[in-house]
């Protein structure tokens, strides 16, 4: 096969990600942290940074308002489909580029399904603001798991008679055992990972409920990893039924237990969406967009963000009536005894 | 079966979409009005309708509710099969899905949609006139479900001869084998479904045509809001209004938030929806949805 | 890519796999029958057939034991690592090869690890009597993953620099992201898939403890598939946690509940494997290829398999103390309160 | 720590492989004394050690005893990811093997390994004159694992110049750079343990030295059982003795039933390992070994 002209990666090449994992420790030891910590340990400016969940479920909410407050530059953001954690970073940038700045996004969709579109994907496209390459989620997933799988590409047919072969670096060559055309699509090795789970243990192995997304093969593709998760449990609890981890503890360099970590968005088994608080998050930014006036959305990241310490203290603003309804409509999906 | 009077565009395209569906078939499912759509086929003529979600739900009941997202818990509750999106795309491409319903912004003659970017491609790819929110799975179901239905609304600005951006492939430039000749499997788009009118393909130019016009439309008034020209299928009929028993199901069992039916969408000026009139969904509601489909 | 010169396909081409699938009946109804009813059903003379487990765990042996007694002929059979499934098929091709006959392999490994070589193996093998494509376990995974996917091929790394590319159908060529050479991998799609798990629905919704081997995969890849499964359990039972259906029942034709469907080998959470019984059956096995004298292998299956009506019957012939001592051995392993 | 005077070769064996695997590191184990090897390791100065099997366990604590299968149930308990073959062997292509434990049948001097075929390759390859398992895993393991240790039995017919079939490669011709150029990952062997001798490779040619040998044996009696020329480290020493009770642990603790390290192992005719003896794991036994572990 002829080698593809103008072929570039972003993040690490294969084998710079093999290189790194090789050198890692990679042995079962405690990795508990603060977030902060994590944050400020694992993720540099120029990174490609491999974001978990799809659209506003499990997304790394909790990490996203870290990496805001931390600040960083010139970042590459790839993921399948997502919602408010990139979200809450562009709105990062569109108040301060200089504090915090998205270079490059690599995915396949960036609104909020029925939390319609999101103001801040519009004002950063519409402006020309960040480099975007379009893919499908199928293109975005199959690319972290050719990562993941150690694979310079793995071949689907997704992307074939679209556009995405032309805005991409997809690569269409006749299939050597059919003679049929086939896409082949370049792994994608973040620098970091950032996921949000439902459980996991000290080592940094965890249990996903609900969709799996495609945070295991992110995880398993990114040179380190940095979990969140609603509850931190015993090592015996999680190995009692071994099937239940999706990622193993030798994928994952940080572990922090942060409840509604995807808060306002929803985590299966603990909480549902808060449709509203979307909703005035989006408020705000759509009124920069579409006015110009920052002060809607400088006074949500003022409040939410930089006016407090930590998640928790993010998660403390919210009334108890409010975290309780979330709980509750979750209540309804996964009807459980305490 | 009484004729309701006063259902939306909406609920008109729920109930055909509905009915295109047929009973013990694999049916992919996109978000927003397909979900409405897949669940109202569920509890009338499709009750052995198996549902798949891109996010990895496969086969759930949907007995807790209309998920808000194609990711939602609610798809996953009972599901006979529960992965992530590799494994529902990877099942589609192996052939699983007898029917993707997928949506998109624009469409042309030949069943191709955008979802991308209104601009001027390709040069002004990055920084379009308006950034739509991507294909999400939408591609991968038109390269590689079985049949796809498209769902659009029907809009001079969205029935275009040429799309600004090629997201989902339908059947290409409509010539013999086009899809076979680029590496696509399925024998692509099945019907569009519009605000006026259902539509299916010539088997031969694989140019879109009018099957049946939404009451109070005619095959002029759908040709008048089309940007190309449409074929025409022999004896073309009025698809019936939907029933009051439908629309109730729509607005009290199946969508009472108005989650993606709404009685009066909002439009921004650009023309993409806003749907900034999203409600939360309550927990009260939530509670009459799930007691009243257990039941 | 240039077309790989003398490709062919054993079982299905990519897109005869996809006709299969697509106008087969893929609803959710009740397909329990019995096992000599699916053996009959959905296996003919000439196809491929890939058999699950690995080595003697989760052996389809209850399967393999109507085959003989149905008898087949011009079989291509595909495994990853394989001991006792093979064994029976093979031992009655030794014994009568115009009753059950093995055209081709194409596989990993034959053989018994603690429990030694595989006298039917040696024995085809040294005397030419069938076709051998040799393959590594990560290749034959790979392969039948492809074919799960929908995909012609899956590029690995497993037989670089082996002479596996030499005496199989891969295809080694310069990566066009890397440049470096890649091997890619025919998919396969057999006509037939032959799985035992440890517990399934009515519809086909199968659950797999201990490792998942790649039976997954090869009933996805497969045009049929018949499983045999420990315990025939409520489907709210399984649906109770989604997560551990790893077969979904799109992928399952035939579903027969048999205890002990892999004995002599071993199952998780069931039975530990029955050396004693291996050995037998392959000293007999040994002195037809050492000796040349078949009556100790005659003896064998007509005993065992020709002798019986059902797997059943088969299992009634060991001491209850046997059966119960190869269930204790694995309560070792497993131990859980009933 | 007295020395054992009745140990066997297939022991010293096991007690050299375990000392050459590091604490806190993860290793692909092969079926058979690798096992044990890393079973010993596990229970005395490696207690870290992240065992992978390639049926899909990842480390598990093995406190239920040896398995006799890497895809054996006792792989499984307690193991912190449980998938299937493809698997593991996709996270060794990856990075997250350090070391790969195999075996063969026949070693060249670059440290390719064959466990095909004896016979006339290729002519003969479709009826060979022994006809061995096959890889199995081996030759993923060669390929993707950062180092290989290689366990085969000091033998002239099996250390040869030429091998009939690479099924795992080594240092392949031993040029430089040769692994990267024909696409493989990871530095290559590491140490070849035999029935007398440790070895490593010259970091330059790449061909096999002597580094150590067992008691009893000298330079000249490793080179007198091998089929080509090797190399001999600087300051060749003699690796001790197993301890009495590293032997005790073997025969009592981990493998009681000579599933895999016999007392007087019985070869066939011609010279393949025939497993006759194996005798069948009692509940008995079981018992033994799960409780002196879990203590």
């Amino acid at each position: 096969m002829e080698k593809k002209s103008g072929m570039y990666w972003t993040g690490l090449s294969p084998d710079e990600a093999r290189e790194k994992l090789v050198n890692k420790d990679k042995s079962m030891r405690d990795k508990r942290m603060p977030l902060k910590q994590a944050v400020a340990e694992f993720i540099k400016d120029g990174d490609n940074v491999g974001i978990g969940g799809f659209v506003n479920i499990r997304q790394p909410i909790a990490i996203t308002h870290e990496m805001v407050r931390h600040g960083f530059k010139e970042l590459t953001l790839s993921w399948q489909s997502a919602g408010m954690a990139p979200d809450y970073l562009a709105g990062a940038m569109m108040l301060d580029p200089d504090r915090f700045s998205i270079k490059r996004i690599e995915m396949a969709y960036w609104a909020h399904e029925a939390f319609g579109l999101s103001p801040m994907f519009r004002y950063l496209a519409e402006r020309g603001l960040i480099e975007i390459e379009d893919w499908s989620n199928y293109n975005m997933s199959a690319r972290f798991k050719a990562g993941a799988m150690g694979l310079p590409f793995l071949p689907t047919r997704g992307p074939l008679g679209s556009d995405i072969t032309q805005t991409s670096r997809t690569n269409v060559v006749d299939c050597p055992f059919t003679g049929r055309p086939i896409a082949l699509l370049p792994a994608c090795n973040p620098d970091v990972a950032i996921i949000h789970v439902q459980a996991a243990d000290m080592y940094g192995n965890c249990i996903i409920r609900g969709t799996d997304c495609t945070c295991a093969e992110i995880a398993m593709a990114s040179a380190h990893t940095i979990v969140t998760c609603e509850q931190l449990v015993a090592h015996e609890l999680v190995v009692s039924n071994p099937k239940d981890v999706i990622i193993p503890f030798l994928a994952v360099d940080a572990i922090v237990e942060v409840p509604f970590g995807s808060y306002p968005g929803a985590c299966r088994r603990h909480y549902y969406f808060d449709g509203e608080h979307i909703k005035q998050f989006h408020a705000a930014a759509e009124t920069m967009r579409k006015e110009g006036r920052s002060d809607l959305l400088q006074a949500y990241y003022a409040e939410n963000i930089f006016g407090v310490e930590t998640f928790g203290d993010f998660i403390s603003k919210f009334p108890f009536e409010k975290i309780l309804a979330a709980q509750t409509a979750e209540s309804f999906n996964y009807e459980r005894l305490a | 079966m009484t004729a309701s009077t006063d259902y939306t565009a909406q609920e008109i395209i729920v109930v055909a979409g509905s009915k295109i569906l047929e009973d013990r078939k694999v049916v992919f499912v996109g978000t927003g009005l397909p979900m409405v759509a897949s669940l109202l086929a569920k509890l009338t003529h499709a009750p052995g309708l198996i549902p798949v979600f891109e996010a990895g739900a496969v086969g759930p009941p949907l007995k807790v509710g209309l998920p808000l997202s194609v990711g939602d818990s609610k798809t996953f509750t009972s599901a006979t099969y529960l992965k992530g999106l590799n494994a529902a795309f990877e099942m589609t491409q192996r052939g699983f899905a007898d029917i993707g319903f997928i949506g998109g912004a624009e469409v042309d003659m030949y069943g191709n949609l955008n979802s991308t970017m209104i601009g001027n491609f390709p040069d002004g790819y990055q920084k379009p006139k308006v950034r739509l929110p991507g294909s999400g799975g939408a591609s991968d179901m038109a390269a590689s479900c079985e049949r796809t239905i498209l769902i659009v609304p029907h809009d001079k600005r969205k029935f275009n001869k040429k799309l600004q951006y090629v997201t989902s492939p339908g059947f290409l430039d409509g010539s013999p084998n086009a899809r076979y000749n680029v590496g696509l499997q399925g024998k692509g788009p099945y019907r569009v479904i519009t605000t006026k009118a259902i539509l299916d393909f010539d088997e031969e130019t694989h140019r879109m045509r009018i099957l049946q016009v939404f009451p109070g439309e005619t095959v002029e008034s759908v040709q008048a809001a089309t940007g190309f020209e449409l074929l025409v299928a022999p004896n073309v009929s009025t698809f019936p209004a939907p029933t009051v028993e439908e629309v109730r199901m729509i607005r009290e069992d199946i969508d009472p938030t108005q989650a993606f039916v709404k009685r009066s969408p909002k439009q921004t000026s650009d023309g993409i929806d806003s749907n900034d009139q999203m409600p939360f969904l309550t927990p009260k509601n939530e509670r009459m949805l799930h007691a009243s489909q257990q039941s």
